[in-house]
């Protein structure tokens, strides 16, 4: 779920820009220097990135009917940890906003820490705290995911209610409005990605 | 290039300098997020609309097209704006009203600046704005990167397209359930044919001499001055107007 | 005269941008026949194999199957691919699930299926291609004509009455493709109908028992392979040669030591078994 | 005699998992040759021809380039490159940037040369394979045949003295793999020394100048093409049949029609052509 173009403010736009260039400022040095040691990586990120875009461009049928798309961030985070996934997450958007005019480039710090940041910490934290529990390996992976997909959704929705405040209720009255709004598509979509995650981690235990 | 993709492999622009369009489309981007007047949306919208349409002679499907994904989101997303509560300043109490000024606002900066973005989009293929990336020397792990996503997703886009063919013709796509099960099916399998790829295409490019940093040179293309140049001052004019519409408003 | 099973009637088709893909295809598949839609690429074979599956709506004529036409609603196509198998021309794309098993069974579960039916379909299929033993394996570990097979065994296991294939032999070594037409031939031999593109004049012109040559959207000309190559008129049109067989034939002709009464072999194979058969020697 | 300038001595290479990809192959290449390694698939060619350009490293036996062990450092594998290009079977497997121009400039950069020479490379390698008008285009959007000719001009502006190439005409239709071949003849006719995989036996015949027959991961036979489909021998044990240009020929021979002083020809074309020449009218 992402924010569209022009929808924010400058002053949101620029400052969630600051705080997500920042932070992938920071991964894309990490991963440029573990690269190095290991270059073949290069390729397999770059195919998981592919793979998470083109998901994203895929109508997949969702249970509301609507054009929806999971992130994958969850299934990258455990598979890679949450640094590269802000990267790949940069590169999903900027490819969406300049190959499918979704999402947007004034909104891409925003949704960047949506999607990229939050996702992928909360997929990889809920994951850790899910094995450190001694819980199956696919429960732990449709938790990551799920929840990281939840997560995507519930900072977007605080990020234009922050942007748009109810007249009198504010941010509590707005939040819970776009929450609500958007709830009917996101909330069985975190569940879809969820299955979706173990079924291709199932595929990837048999390559 | 596939279905999806928006880009206009027959624009007239194809073969302008990628910073000219970066400029004209990101400027007037700019302008669109901060103008706050409704009249000046207004101007721009019609400005890229007209331009896009009329100069870089992109198809209007695919700028219609382009357009339309987004606008439906854009709905979508006002209703919470368009809902306000408010508080009733005879009764003290609070109530329910319809928003429609900012809503509308809303929707028309929303609908501004998406034309900006597809007007990058259908005129400026992704190759171009990678060069565009490496000539304002973007850390290297990025372009390659974006670089080799590009790549796979392109074949990836394919195979699924091909695969989705498949599958209706075998009576895939009949009932909802069938639906399911059958992009259930792909996307999971979808990964590790991914990754196959990768290490084919990492073995093909060893043969011809990959050493681990992937350098090619971008066609030869010449930034025309006068072009940027009026780029630039319609654009300084119209943010003129916008500083001046925007004091009328305080 | 009896009904032909499947129809194209004026079928037109322009992609969209305008591309004309069909200009007014009349054609008409007989049960039990094997036909060839012969040209080069870009002459519109894809475009005729997709209008007869329903994948692709004719912008103008009818596609009919046993008579009855096609309609392009849910009931409609289920019916017409449930008779009509078809087979794209890259197999890599088509195999989308984990292993191969699962991908053959794909068909018959939509088909409504019971688990033991499917089963059964499955491993009959499976043993037809002669791929039982790779039941397990991923498609992408497999070979060219292996992937082709397990296209095929996919089709196979619906039980189609007519199947479509693309270029069945493209891509494929000369040993896996004699194969995968010696597989063809024992549907063919059990009743199925089979339609095939290809611009390859040498596989048309062995294997095909009607010829249909596309040329720029349109049936140029149809008829046996003897017709369609025996006056030359009809290849040289669409850029298509003549079949090598036909051309050595053809060279020896007028030294009378190919009598002209003799039918042409349709293979190399038959002609050089029909060359040491002559005994040139007596004639000489 | 003069050194051979790439050269396997005894290679013998393993895939994980224990799988023979070659049992020892001894095999070398003369400048200014066209070599086709010859045999059906899953017989080592692909492996042979990775060996050959460094990529795959062999478990025992060594690789020559001009005489010299070739070594696998960074440097060693650079000048091994640098001397012998390669063109893999999947076009799509070596294309990777986002437009023509820029994939072929892939290969000079890496050789480390400078941005005008490169430029000029691209070009020049560009207009030799027809593809000058296309250089902006996007690899995906080209055919199947463009797609070869542009990993070719990849190739080509590297300048290799050797250029290696699996199974270059498989997935090409007829016309696209006569044009490649005609762009081939023409580097080769440069100086350009030419080793191809292949499992058409007809191509190896009507195109090499010598064969060498692989069969298990081993070299089973190598010679002039007539050496090796010559007695029938070679080829037999290894599966593949006789090109039918001389099937036909052989048919024809005991009628003393075709005189056995007279060398078979190598294309069904020249066959044709001799046939019609010799007016066998006469010899009755």
């Amino acid at each position: 779920m992402h924010i569209m173009e022009g929808y924010l403010p400058v002053t949101h736009a620029v400052g969630w820009g600051i705080a997500s260039g920042t932070i992938l400022t920071y991964c894309v040095w990490s991963v440029g220097r573990s690269l190095r040691s290991r270059p073949q990586d290069k390729f397999l990120l770059a195919a998981s990135s592919a793979y998470m875009f083109t998901l994203s461009a895929l109508k997949l049928p969702s249970l509301t009917g609507s054009c929806s798309h999971p992130t994958g961030v969850g299934l990258g985070a455990v598979l890679f940890g949450w640094r590269p996934m802000v990267v790949s997450g940069f590169i999903v958007l900027l490819f969406q906003a300049l190959l499918l005019a979704h999402g947007g480039l004034t909104t891409l710090g925003a949704n960047l820490f949506a999607m990229g940041i939050a996702g992928a910490w909360v997929a990889r934290g809920v994951y850790s705290l899910a094995r450190t529990a001694r819980l199956p390996f696919r429960v732990a992976t449709f938790l990551a995911a799920a929840l990281g997909d939840l997560a995507t959704y519930v900072v977007t929705a605080a990020q234009l209610a922050w942007a748009f405040p109810d007249p009198a209720g504010g941010f509590v009255a707005s939040f819970t409005k776009f929450l609500g709004v958007f709830a009917i598509t996101q909330v069985p979509l975190a569940v879809a990605e969820g299955l979706l995650t173990v079924l291709v981690m199932n595929a990837l235990m048999a390559y | 290039m596939n279905a999806r993709e928006i880009y206009d492999p027959d624009n007239r622009w194809r073969l302008r300098h990628p910073a000219e369009k970066a400029v004209f489309a990101g400027g007037m981007l700019l302008l669109s997020v901060a103008a706050p007047s409704g009249v000046v949306l207004g101007v721009v919208l019609a400005t890229v609309t007209a331009t896009t349409l009329l100069l870089a002679a992109v198809s209007w499907r695919k700028f219609a097209g382009g357009m339309a994904a987004p606008f439906g989101f854009l709905l979508v997303g006002a209703i919470p704006v368009l809902v306000a509560s408010g508080v009733n300043p005879d009764t003290q109490e609070a109530e329910w009203r319809l928003d429609v000024a900012a809503a509308g606002h809303l929707v028309l900066r929303g609908l501004t600046a998406t034309a900006c973005l597809v007007s990058f989009a259908t005129t400026t293929s992704l190759p171009e704005f990678l060069g565009l990336l490496r000539a304002i020397r973007c850390p290297e792990v990025l372009t390659e990167w974006m670089l080799l996503t590009y790549r796979f997703s392109q074949s990836l886009l394919l195979t699924v397209a091909s695969a989705h063919l498949a599958q209706q013709l075998r009576l895939g796509l009949g009932s909802p359930r069938a639906r399911v099960r059958a992009a259930g099916l792909l996307g999971a399998n979808l990964l590790p044919r991914s990754f196959e790829k990768a290490k084919r295409l990492e073995r093909g490019l060893e043969c011809r001499g990959y050493d681990g940093q992937l350098r090619t040179l971008s066609p030869r293309r010449r930034v025309s001055w006068p072009v940027l140049g009026l780029v630039v001052a319609v654009q300084i004019l119209l943010a003129a107007w916008a500083v001046a519409a925007g004091r009328g408003n305080l | 005269m009896s009904e032909p099973i499947l129809e194209a009637r004026n079928v037109e088709y322009a992609y969209p941008g305008g591309i004309v893909g069909l200009a007014g295809v009349t054609l008409a598949v007989d049960a039990g026949e094997k036909l060839a839609l012969l040209g080069a690429n870009g002459c519109g074979k894809t475009t005729l194999l997709l209008s007869l599956c329903g994948v692709l709506k004719p912008r103008s004529g009818e596609v009919r199957l046993s008579g009855r036409l096609v309609e392009y609603t849910r009931a409609g196509l289920r019916n017409l691919r449930q008779r009509v198998g078809t087979l794209l021309q890259d197999a890599d794309d088509q195999l989308f699930a984990g292993s191969i098993y699962e991908d053959v069974s794909f068909g018959p579960l939509n088909l409504g299926c019971t688990e033991a039916e499917t089963r059964q379909r499955v491993e009959q299929a499976l043993a037809a291609m002669e791929l039982t033993d790779l039941g397990d394996r991923p498609p992408y570990r497999l070979s060219g004509g292996q992937k082709k097979r397990t296209a095929l065994a996919g089709v196979a296991a619906m039980k189609p009455a007519v199947i479509l294939l693309d270029e069945p032999t493209a891509n494929l070594d000369p040993h896996a493709s004699t194969d995968l037409l010696a597989l063809l031939d024992q549907m063919h031999g059990q009743g199925t109908t089979i339609v095939f593109s290809t611009h390859d004049v040498d596989l048309a012109y062995a294997w095909a028992d009607r010829i249909a040559v596309l040329d720029g959207g349109r049936v140029s000309a149809c008829g046996s392979p003897e017709e369609i190559f025996g006056d030359g008129q009809a290849v040289r049109g669409s850029g298509l040669r003549t079949p090598w067989v036909l051309d050595v034939v053809n060279a020896l002709q007028p030294s009378a030591l190919w009598p002209s009464e003799l039918r042409p072999p349709r293979t190399p194979a038959a002609l050089v078994k029909q060359l040491a058969a002559m005994r040139i020697e007596n004639v000489r």
